[in-house]
Protein backbone atom coordinates (compact mmCIF):
# COMPACT_ATOMS: atom_id res chain seq x y z
CA UNK A 1 0.00 0.00 0.00
CA UNK A 2 1.52 3.42 -0.82
CA UNK A 3 0.67 6.63 -2.11
CA UNK A 4 3.02 9.33 -3.89
CA UNK A 5 3.37 13.01 -5.19
CA UNK A 6 5.90 12.80 -8.43
CA UNK A 7 6.93 15.73 -11.15
CA UNK A 8 7.69 12.32 -12.87
CA UNK A 9 5.80 10.58 -15.27
CA UNK A 10 5.04 6.72 -14.24
CA UNK A 11 5.03 3.51 -15.97
CA UNK A 12 1.90 1.35 -14.96
CA UNK A 13 3.93 -1.98 -16.27
CA UNK A 14 6.38 -1.31 -13.70
CA UNK A 15 4.12 -0.22 -10.96
CA UNK A 16 1.88 -3.50 -11.21
CA UNK A 17 5.00 -5.37 -11.05
CA UNK A 18 6.36 -3.85 -8.03
CA UNK A 19 2.98 -4.77 -6.37
CA UNK A 20 2.69 -8.48 -7.36
CA UNK A 21 5.80 -9.62 -7.34
CA UNK A 22 6.41 -12.71 -5.56
CA UNK A 23 2.56 -12.83 -4.60
CA UNK A 24 0.35 -15.47 -5.52
CA UNK A 25 -2.87 -14.50 -4.22
CA UNK A 26 -3.48 -11.80 -6.61
CA UNK A 27 -5.71 -13.11 -9.26
CA UNK A 28 -6.81 -9.84 -10.53
CA UNK A 29 -5.21 -6.40 -11.00
CA UNK A 30 -7.16 -3.33 -11.87
CA UNK A 31 -5.80 0.27 -12.86
CA UNK A 32 -7.18 3.64 -13.91
CA UNK A 33 -4.95 5.96 -15.71
CA UNK A 34 -5.86 9.88 -15.74
CA UNK A 35 -4.65 11.30 -18.81
CA UNK A 36 -4.45 15.05 -20.08
CA UNK A 37 -7.17 15.65 -23.01
CA UNK A 38 -6.55 18.15 -25.67
CA UNK A 39 -9.56 19.94 -25.16
CA UNK A 40 -11.74 21.35 -22.63
CA UNK A 41 -15.14 22.94 -23.01
CA UNK A 42 -15.00 22.92 -26.79
CA UNK A 43 -11.17 24.88 -26.68
CA UNK A 44 -8.27 23.51 -27.42
CA UNK A 45 -5.77 23.16 -24.35
CA UNK A 46 -2.26 23.37 -24.69
CA UNK A 47 -1.20 22.64 -21.09
CA UNK A 48 -2.32 22.10 -17.83
CA UNK A 49 -0.93 22.98 -14.35
CA UNK A 50 -1.58 20.52 -11.50
CA UNK A 51 -0.73 22.35 -8.24
CA UNK A 52 -1.11 20.36 -4.73
CA UNK A 53 -1.23 21.67 -1.02
CA UNK A 54 2.42 19.47 0.08
CA UNK A 55 1.57 17.76 3.45
CA UNK A 56 -2.35 17.41 3.64
CA UNK A 57 -1.97 15.77 -0.07
CA UNK A 58 -0.14 12.75 1.29
CA UNK A 59 -2.07 12.67 4.42
CA UNK A 60 -5.84 12.70 2.38
CA UNK A 61 -4.46 9.93 -0.04
CA UNK A 62 -3.52 7.34 2.72
CA UNK A 63 -6.46 8.46 4.40
CA UNK A 64 -8.30 7.04 1.32
CA UNK A 65 -5.89 4.23 0.69
CA UNK A 66 -6.82 3.17 4.37
CA UNK A 67 -10.55 3.99 3.94
CA UNK A 68 -10.39 0.68 0.40
CA UNK A 69 -8.86 -1.48 2.19
CA UNK A 70 -11.06 -1.56 5.36
CA UNK A 71 -14.08 -1.56 2.81
CA UNK A 72 -12.89 -4.09 0.34
CA UNK A 73 -10.11 -7.54 0.15
CA UNK A 74 -7.29 -5.86 -1.36
CA UNK A 75 -3.86 -7.48 -1.33
CA UNK A 76 -2.24 -4.71 -2.72
CA UNK A 77 -2.76 -0.82 -4.04
CA UNK A 78 -0.77 2.33 -5.47
CA UNK A 79 -1.64 5.58 -5.68
CA UNK A 80 0.65 8.10 -7.99
CA UNK A 81 -0.52 11.59 -8.93
CA UNK A 82 1.44 13.84 -10.54
CA UNK A 83 2.14 17.64 -10.06
CA UNK A 84 3.62 20.44 -12.32
CA UNK A 85 3.09 21.32 -15.65
CA UNK A 86 1.45 18.59 -18.59
CA UNK A 87 0.61 18.40 -22.08
CA UNK A 88 -2.62 16.93 -23.86
CA UNK A 89 -1.61 13.10 -23.52
CA UNK A 90 0.01 13.41 -20.25
CA UNK A 91 -0.33 10.74 -17.78
CA UNK A 92 -2.35 12.29 -14.36
CA UNK A 93 -3.02 9.85 -12.17
CA UNK A 94 -2.56 6.26 -11.70
CA UNK A 95 -4.48 4.19 -9.16
CA UNK A 96 -4.25 0.22 -9.10
CA UNK A 97 -5.88 -2.71 -7.10
CA UNK A 98 -5.05 -6.08 -6.36
CA UNK A 99 -7.00 -8.85 -5.00
CA UNK A 100 -8.13 -12.00 -5.26
CA UNK A 101 -11.25 -11.97 -7.26
CA UNK A 102 -12.42 -9.26 -9.43
CA UNK A 103 -15.09 -7.84 -8.07
CA UNK A 104 -12.94 -6.02 -5.09
CA UNK A 105 -10.15 -5.03 -7.65
CA UNK A 106 -13.24 -3.35 -9.07
CA UNK A 107 -15.21 -1.59 -6.24
CA UNK A 108 -11.28 -0.04 -4.59
CA UNK A 109 -10.73 0.94 -8.07
CA UNK A 110 -13.64 3.26 -8.81
CA UNK A 111 -14.10 4.08 -4.32
CA UNK A 112 -10.42 5.69 -4.80
CA UNK A 113 -11.06 7.73 -7.94
CA UNK A 114 -14.20 8.77 -6.39
CA UNK A 115 -12.49 9.77 -3.17
CA UNK A 116 -9.70 11.25 -4.68
CA UNK A 117 -11.55 13.43 -7.06
CA UNK A 118 -13.75 15.16 -4.26
CA UNK A 119 -11.30 15.13 -1.45
CA UNK A 120 -7.05 15.15 -2.69
CA UNK A 121 -5.94 18.72 -2.61
CA UNK A 122 -4.65 18.88 -6.13
CA UNK A 123 -6.43 22.11 -8.64
CA UNK A 124 -5.98 22.06 -12.41
CA UNK A 125 -5.34 24.92 -14.54
CA UNK A 126 -5.77 24.99 -18.08
CA UNK A 127 -3.65 26.93 -20.61
CA UNK A 128 -5.54 27.49 -23.75
CA UNK A 129 -4.11 28.25 -27.44
CA UNK A 130 -4.14 32.11 -26.75
CA UNK A 131 -1.91 31.92 -23.50
CA UNK A 132 -5.32 31.93 -21.12
CA UNK A 133 -5.49 30.48 -17.98
CA UNK A 134 -8.54 28.86 -16.01
CA UNK A 135 -8.67 27.31 -12.78
CA UNK A 136 -10.94 24.10 -13.52
CA UNK A 137 -14.35 24.07 -12.01
CA UNK A 138 -15.47 21.47 -9.87
CA UNK A 139 -18.13 18.78 -11.39
CA UNK A 140 -21.23 18.11 -9.50
CA UNK A 141 -20.81 14.86 -11.01
CA UNK A 142 -17.71 13.49 -9.14
CA UNK A 143 -19.59 14.79 -5.70
CA UNK A 144 -22.39 12.55 -6.88
CA UNK A 145 -20.36 9.91 -7.78
CA UNK A 146 -19.10 10.28 -4.50
CA UNK A 147 -22.53 9.84 -2.64
CA UNK A 148 -22.74 5.88 -3.10
CA UNK A 149 -20.13 5.08 -1.23
CA UNK A 150 -22.10 6.86 2.06
CA UNK A 151 -24.51 5.07 4.18
CA UNK A 152 -28.20 5.79 2.44
CA UNK A 153 -30.20 8.93 4.16
CA UNK A 154 -32.44 7.02 6.54
CA UNK B 1 -1.34 36.99 31.01
CA UNK B 2 -3.38 33.88 29.74
CA UNK B 3 -5.53 36.38 27.70
CA UNK B 4 -2.21 37.94 26.42
CA UNK B 5 -1.11 34.30 25.02
CA UNK B 6 -4.67 33.95 23.09
CA UNK B 7 -4.98 37.39 21.13
CA UNK B 8 -1.16 37.04 19.99
CA UNK B 9 -1.42 33.07 19.23
CA UNK B 10 0.07 32.82 15.55
CA UNK B 11 -1.03 30.44 13.09
CA UNK B 12 0.27 29.67 9.48
CA UNK B 13 -1.85 30.39 7.03
CA UNK B 14 -1.46 29.05 2.93
CA UNK B 15 -3.66 29.64 0.17
CA UNK B 16 -4.06 27.79 -2.86
CA UNK B 17 -5.07 28.07 -6.66
CA UNK B 18 -6.87 30.92 -7.52
CA UNK B 19 -6.79 31.85 -3.44
CA UNK B 20 -3.17 32.10 -3.72
CA UNK B 21 -3.48 34.21 -6.73
CA UNK B 22 -5.84 36.86 -6.20
CA UNK B 23 -3.79 37.13 -2.56
CA UNK B 24 -0.77 37.17 -4.16
CA UNK B 25 0.41 34.93 -1.26
CA UNK B 26 1.23 31.37 -0.99
CA UNK B 27 2.06 30.85 2.80
CA UNK B 28 2.08 33.52 5.75
CA UNK B 29 2.92 33.57 9.71
CA UNK B 30 -0.40 35.44 11.23
CA UNK B 31 -1.53 36.63 14.72
CA UNK B 32 -5.33 35.05 14.97
CA UNK B 33 -7.42 38.16 16.60
CA UNK B 34 -9.39 37.04 19.66
CA UNK B 35 -12.84 37.64 17.91
CA UNK B 36 -12.32 34.70 15.60
CA UNK B 37 -13.32 31.49 16.77
CA UNK B 38 -14.68 29.60 13.49
CA UNK B 39 -13.07 29.49 10.34
CA UNK B 40 -15.57 30.85 8.81
CA UNK B 41 -14.81 33.97 11.14
CA UNK B 42 -11.00 34.31 10.04
CA UNK B 43 -12.39 34.44 6.17
CA UNK B 44 -14.55 37.27 7.49
CA UNK B 45 -11.00 38.95 8.78
CA UNK B 46 -9.08 38.02 6.11
CA UNK B 47 -11.42 39.93 3.81
CA UNK B 48 -10.61 43.57 5.40
CA UNK B 49 -6.85 42.76 4.58
CA UNK B 50 -6.93 44.98 1.08
CA UNK B 51 -8.24 44.14 -2.36
CA UNK B 52 -6.50 40.92 -2.82
CA UNK B 53 -7.86 39.90 0.03
CA UNK B 54 -11.27 41.20 -0.32
CA UNK B 55 -11.61 39.57 -3.97
CA UNK B 56 -10.74 36.11 -2.69
CA UNK B 57 -12.61 35.90 0.16
CA UNK B 58 -15.33 37.21 -1.61
CA UNK B 59 -17.37 34.19 -1.88
CA UNK B 60 -16.76 32.69 1.11
CA UNK B 61 -19.44 29.50 0.33
CA UNK B 62 -16.99 28.88 -2.96
CA UNK B 63 -13.85 28.28 -0.83
CA UNK B 64 -13.00 25.07 1.12
CA UNK B 65 -10.73 25.09 4.51
CA UNK B 66 -8.36 23.19 5.71
CA UNK B 67 -7.24 22.84 9.73
CA UNK B 68 -3.86 20.96 10.51
CA UNK B 69 -4.48 18.80 6.74
CA UNK B 70 -7.65 17.96 7.51
CA UNK B 71 -10.96 19.06 5.90
CA UNK B 72 -13.30 21.28 7.87
CA UNK B 73 -16.36 22.87 7.54
CA UNK B 74 -16.58 26.78 7.59
CA UNK B 75 -18.31 26.25 11.15
CA UNK B 76 -15.67 24.53 12.64
CA UNK B 77 -13.68 26.23 15.53
CA UNK B 78 -10.21 26.46 14.64
CA UNK B 79 -9.00 25.67 18.36
CA UNK B 80 -5.31 24.09 18.73
CA UNK B 81 -5.06 24.03 14.64
CA UNK B 82 -1.52 25.49 14.18
CA UNK B 83 -2.00 25.72 9.74
CA UNK B 84 -5.42 26.67 8.07
CA UNK B 85 -5.61 26.27 4.37
CA UNK B 86 -8.00 28.03 2.14
CA UNK B 87 -8.61 25.95 -1.95
CA UNK B 88 -10.98 25.98 -4.22
CA UNK B 89 -13.05 22.90 -4.08
CA UNK B 90 -10.58 19.79 -5.42
CA UNK B 91 -9.84 18.72 -9.19
CA UNK B 92 -7.43 16.77 -9.18
CA UNK B 93 -7.36 13.14 -10.79
CA UNK C 1 -10.80 -2.27 -30.79
CA UNK C 2 -8.84 -5.52 -31.30
CA UNK C 3 -8.78 -8.68 -29.77
CA UNK C 4 -6.09 -11.55 -29.24
CA UNK C 5 -5.39 -14.84 -28.65
CA UNK C 6 -1.71 -15.52 -27.79
CA UNK C 7 0.66 -17.90 -26.21
CA UNK C 8 2.78 -15.13 -25.30
CA UNK C 9 2.64 -12.97 -22.03
CA UNK C 10 1.15 -9.39 -22.70
CA UNK C 11 2.79 -5.78 -21.05
CA UNK C 12 0.09 -3.46 -19.82
CA UNK C 13 2.44 -0.66 -20.48
CA UNK C 14 2.79 -1.41 -24.30
CA UNK C 15 -1.11 -1.95 -24.69
CA UNK C 16 -1.95 0.99 -23.74
CA UNK C 17 0.90 3.14 -25.50
CA UNK C 18 -0.55 1.25 -28.77
CA UNK C 19 -4.22 2.16 -28.00
CA UNK C 20 -3.61 5.71 -26.94
CA UNK C 21 -0.72 7.24 -29.29
CA UNK C 22 -1.32 10.09 -30.73
CA UNK C 23 -5.14 10.55 -29.34
CA UNK C 24 -5.62 13.34 -27.27
CA UNK C 25 -9.53 12.84 -26.63
CA UNK C 26 -8.82 10.08 -24.01
CA UNK C 27 -9.12 11.31 -20.41
CA UNK C 28 -9.54 7.79 -18.68
CA UNK C 29 -7.69 4.21 -19.65
CA UNK C 30 -8.79 1.48 -17.18
CA UNK C 31 -7.45 -1.65 -17.20
CA UNK C 32 -7.83 -5.24 -15.78
CA UNK C 33 -5.08 -8.10 -15.07
CA UNK C 34 -6.26 -11.33 -14.47
CA UNK C 35 -3.57 -13.45 -13.28
CA UNK C 36 -3.19 -17.01 -11.90
CA UNK C 37 -3.59 -17.62 -7.97
CA UNK C 38 -0.82 -20.32 -6.28
CA UNK C 39 -4.22 -22.05 -4.69
CA UNK C 40 -7.12 -23.22 -5.77
CA UNK C 41 -9.77 -24.36 -3.21
CA UNK C 42 -7.29 -24.58 -0.68
CA UNK C 43 -5.10 -26.62 -2.43
CA UNK C 44 -1.55 -25.47 -3.80
CA UNK C 45 -1.63 -25.18 -7.66
CA UNK C 46 1.18 -26.06 -9.95
CA UNK C 47 -0.09 -25.25 -13.05
CA UNK C 48 -2.92 -24.53 -15.28
CA UNK C 49 -3.59 -25.28 -18.80
CA UNK C 50 -6.09 -23.03 -20.73
CA UNK C 51 -7.70 -24.81 -23.49
CA UNK C 52 -10.00 -22.45 -25.95
CA UNK C 53 -12.27 -22.85 -29.10
CA UNK C 54 -10.13 -21.52 -32.25
CA UNK C 55 -12.55 -19.55 -34.66
CA UNK C 56 -15.11 -19.14 -32.04
CA UNK C 57 -12.75 -17.22 -29.31
CA UNK C 58 -11.92 -14.57 -31.75
CA UNK C 59 -15.65 -14.18 -32.94
CA UNK C 60 -17.19 -14.09 -29.43
CA UNK C 61 -14.65 -11.53 -28.42
CA UNK C 62 -15.50 -9.16 -31.56
CA UNK C 63 -19.24 -9.27 -30.70
CA UNK C 64 -18.59 -9.00 -26.97
CA UNK C 65 -16.44 -6.09 -27.63
CA UNK C 66 -18.95 -4.86 -30.55
CA UNK C 67 -21.69 -4.65 -27.88
CA UNK C 68 -19.10 -3.00 -25.42
CA UNK C 69 -18.57 -0.12 -27.88
CA UNK C 70 -22.52 -0.18 -28.80
CA UNK C 71 -22.94 0.47 -25.14
CA UNK C 72 -20.27 2.84 -23.73
CA UNK C 73 -18.46 6.13 -25.05
CA UNK C 74 -15.19 4.44 -25.56
CA UNK C 75 -12.60 5.92 -27.70
CA UNK C 76 -10.76 2.71 -27.77
CA UNK C 77 -10.07 -0.64 -26.39
CA UNK C 78 -8.06 -4.04 -25.89
CA UNK C 79 -8.92 -7.66 -24.76
CA UNK C 80 -5.73 -10.00 -24.84
CA UNK C 81 -6.55 -13.51 -23.39
CA UNK C 82 -3.48 -16.21 -22.77
CA UNK C 83 -3.78 -20.31 -23.70
CA UNK C 84 -1.52 -22.92 -23.04
CA UNK C 85 0.42 -23.45 -19.67
CA UNK C 86 0.91 -21.15 -17.14
CA UNK C 87 2.29 -21.40 -13.79
CA UNK C 88 1.07 -18.94 -10.33
CA UNK C 89 1.49 -15.65 -10.70
CA UNK C 90 1.21 -15.46 -14.73
CA UNK C 91 -0.90 -13.57 -16.57
CA UNK C 92 -3.84 -15.21 -18.13
CA UNK C 93 -6.06 -12.13 -19.76
CA UNK C 94 -5.71 -8.13 -19.93
CA UNK C 95 -8.42 -5.79 -20.64
CA UNK C 96 -8.10 -2.36 -21.67
CA UNK C 97 -11.00 0.31 -22.14
CA UNK C 98 -10.14 3.91 -23.30
CA UNK C 99 -12.71 6.86 -22.95
CA UNK C 100 -13.18 10.76 -22.33
CA UNK C 101 -14.53 10.05 -18.70
CA UNK C 102 -13.65 7.28 -16.49
CA UNK C 103 -17.70 6.26 -16.10
CA UNK C 104 -17.53 4.82 -19.89
CA UNK C 105 -14.07 3.36 -18.86
CA UNK C 106 -15.19 1.87 -15.89
CA UNK C 107 -18.58 -0.08 -17.14
CA UNK C 108 -17.37 -0.78 -20.21
CA UNK C 109 -14.04 -3.02 -17.87
CA UNK C 110 -16.93 -4.70 -15.87
CA UNK C 111 -19.13 -5.57 -18.85
CA UNK C 112 -16.69 -6.92 -20.64
CA UNK C 113 -15.07 -9.25 -17.80
CA UNK C 114 -18.82 -10.53 -16.89
CA UNK C 115 -19.52 -11.37 -20.78
CA UNK C 116 -15.25 -12.77 -21.31
CA UNK C 117 -16.30 -15.00 -18.08
CA UNK C 118 -19.57 -16.44 -19.39
CA UNK C 119 -19.32 -16.74 -22.61
CA UNK C 120 -16.00 -16.84 -23.84
CA UNK C 121 -14.95 -20.61 -25.21
CA UNK C 122 -12.06 -20.65 -22.60
CA UNK C 123 -11.67 -23.61 -20.11
CA UNK C 124 -8.74 -24.07 -17.18
CA UNK C 125 -7.32 -26.96 -16.26
CA UNK C 126 -5.62 -26.99 -12.50
CA UNK C 127 -2.71 -28.79 -11.87
CA UNK C 128 -2.00 -29.49 -8.22
CA UNK C 129 1.21 -30.80 -6.67
CA UNK C 130 0.80 -34.43 -6.56
CA UNK C 131 -0.06 -34.07 -10.63
CA UNK C 132 -3.55 -34.47 -10.32
CA UNK C 133 -5.27 -32.05 -12.77
CA UNK C 134 -9.10 -30.93 -12.41
CA UNK C 135 -11.19 -28.98 -15.10
CA UNK C 136 -12.37 -25.95 -13.18
CA UNK C 137 -15.85 -25.38 -12.57
CA UNK C 138 -18.19 -22.72 -14.03
CA UNK C 139 -19.01 -20.23 -11.03
CA UNK C 140 -22.61 -19.09 -9.93
CA UNK C 141 -21.22 -15.59 -8.82
CA UNK C 142 -20.32 -15.17 -12.90
CA UNK C 143 -23.53 -15.68 -13.98
CA UNK C 144 -24.75 -13.74 -11.36
CA UNK C 145 -22.47 -10.45 -12.46
CA UNK C 146 -23.87 -11.11 -15.93
CA UNK C 147 -27.75 -10.49 -14.98
CA UNK C 148 -27.02 -6.84 -14.06
CA UNK C 149 -26.65 -6.03 -17.48
CA UNK C 150 -29.46 -7.46 -18.85
CA UNK C 151 -32.92 -5.88 -18.89
CA UNK C 152 -34.97 -6.20 -15.67
CA UNK C 153 -37.57 -8.85 -15.89
CA UNK C 154 -41.38 -7.17 -15.90
CA UNK D 1 -32.23 -38.42 -54.11
CA UNK D 2 -33.06 -35.69 -51.86
CA UNK D 3 -33.57 -37.47 -49.17
CA UNK D 4 -30.19 -39.76 -49.78
CA UNK D 5 -28.60 -36.15 -49.46
CA UNK D 6 -30.45 -35.56 -46.61
CA UNK D 7 -29.21 -38.67 -44.58
CA UNK D 8 -25.66 -38.42 -45.89
CA UNK D 9 -25.46 -35.14 -44.58
CA UNK D 10 -21.89 -34.15 -43.27
CA UNK D 11 -21.13 -32.26 -40.33
CA UNK D 12 -17.85 -31.11 -38.53
CA UNK D 13 -17.94 -31.94 -34.82
CA UNK D 14 -15.68 -30.87 -32.06
CA UNK D 15 -14.96 -31.11 -28.19
CA UNK D 16 -13.57 -29.12 -26.10
CA UNK D 17 -11.98 -29.67 -22.53
CA UNK D 18 -13.41 -32.93 -20.49
CA UNK D 19 -15.79 -34.11 -23.10
CA UNK D 20 -12.70 -33.93 -25.86
CA UNK D 21 -10.95 -36.10 -22.84
CA UNK D 22 -13.79 -38.35 -22.40
CA UNK D 23 -14.70 -39.08 -25.87
CA UNK D 24 -11.00 -39.38 -26.80
CA UNK D 25 -11.68 -36.71 -29.89
CA UNK D 26 -10.79 -33.50 -30.78
CA UNK D 27 -12.92 -32.89 -33.96
CA UNK D 28 -14.28 -34.96 -36.37
CA UNK D 29 -16.31 -35.89 -39.51
CA UNK D 30 -19.86 -37.03 -38.98
CA UNK D 31 -23.40 -38.10 -40.84
CA UNK D 32 -26.21 -36.79 -39.27
CA UNK D 33 -28.69 -39.53 -39.05
CA UNK D 34 -31.94 -38.16 -40.46
CA UNK D 35 -34.03 -38.38 -37.30
CA UNK D 36 -31.19 -35.69 -35.73
CA UNK D 37 -33.31 -32.38 -35.90
CA UNK D 38 -31.82 -30.44 -32.30
CA UNK D 39 -28.48 -30.15 -30.85
CA UNK D 40 -30.06 -32.69 -28.11
CA UNK D 41 -31.00 -35.14 -30.20
CA UNK D 42 -27.18 -35.11 -31.71
CA UNK D 43 -25.96 -35.31 -28.16
CA UNK D 44 -28.71 -38.80 -27.76
CA UNK D 45 -27.26 -40.11 -30.96
CA UNK D 46 -23.77 -39.46 -29.45
CA UNK D 47 -24.43 -41.37 -26.60
CA UNK D 48 -24.70 -44.55 -28.62
CA UNK D 49 -21.20 -44.34 -30.03
CA UNK D 50 -19.29 -46.57 -27.03
CA UNK D 51 -18.30 -45.83 -23.47
CA UNK D 52 -16.27 -42.73 -24.15
CA UNK D 53 -18.98 -41.29 -25.25
CA UNK D 54 -21.72 -42.21 -23.00
CA UNK D 55 -19.57 -40.73 -20.32
CA UNK D 56 -18.85 -37.66 -22.01
CA UNK D 57 -22.53 -37.01 -22.76
CA UNK D 58 -23.90 -38.83 -19.67
CA UNK D 59 -25.45 -35.61 -18.82
CA UNK D 60 -26.32 -33.49 -21.72
CA UNK D 61 -27.77 -30.68 -19.25
CA UNK D 62 -24.35 -29.74 -18.01
CA UNK D 63 -22.59 -29.19 -21.29
CA UNK D 64 -22.96 -26.50 -23.53
CA UNK D 65 -23.01 -26.29 -27.44
CA UNK D 66 -22.48 -23.60 -30.71
CA UNK D 67 -23.44 -24.06 -33.77
CA UNK D 68 -20.70 -22.55 -36.54
CA UNK D 69 -19.25 -20.33 -33.75
CA UNK D 70 -22.42 -19.20 -32.16
CA UNK D 71 -23.65 -20.03 -28.80
CA UNK D 72 -27.26 -21.80 -29.09
CA UNK D 73 -29.41 -23.47 -26.50
CA UNK D 74 -29.75 -27.32 -26.36
CA UNK D 75 -33.51 -27.53 -28.08
CA UNK D 76 -32.05 -25.71 -31.29
CA UNK D 77 -32.53 -26.77 -34.94
CA UNK D 78 -29.09 -27.74 -36.16
CA UNK D 79 -30.38 -26.67 -39.99
CA UNK D 80 -27.21 -26.05 -42.11
CA UNK D 81 -25.08 -25.48 -39.91
CA UNK D 82 -21.78 -26.78 -40.70
CA UNK D 83 -19.90 -27.43 -37.09
CA UNK D 84 -21.21 -28.43 -34.23
CA UNK D 85 -19.01 -28.08 -31.13
CA UNK D 86 -19.56 -29.55 -27.74
CA UNK D 87 -18.06 -28.29 -24.33
CA UNK D 88 -18.43 -27.60 -20.48
CA UNK D 89 -19.79 -24.16 -19.26
CA UNK D 90 -16.50 -21.23 -19.81
CA UNK D 91 -14.22 -20.54 -17.24
CA UNK D 92 -11.77 -18.39 -18.96
CA UNK D 93 -10.78 -14.78 -17.99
Amino acid sequence: MSVRVSEADFDVSAEIAQLTAGQTNIGAVATFTGKVRGEAHGRPLTAMMLEHYPGMTEAELQRIETEAISRFKLTASRIVHRVGTLQPGDNIVLVITCAAHRHDAFQALEFLMDYLKTEAPFWKKETSADGHGTWVDARASDDAALSRWRPKNI
Amino acid sequence: MIEVQIEARQVTLRYFAWLRERTGVSEERFALPADVVTVRDLMTALQQRGEGFAAAFAQPDAIRAALDHVHVKSHTAIGRAREIGFFPPVTGG
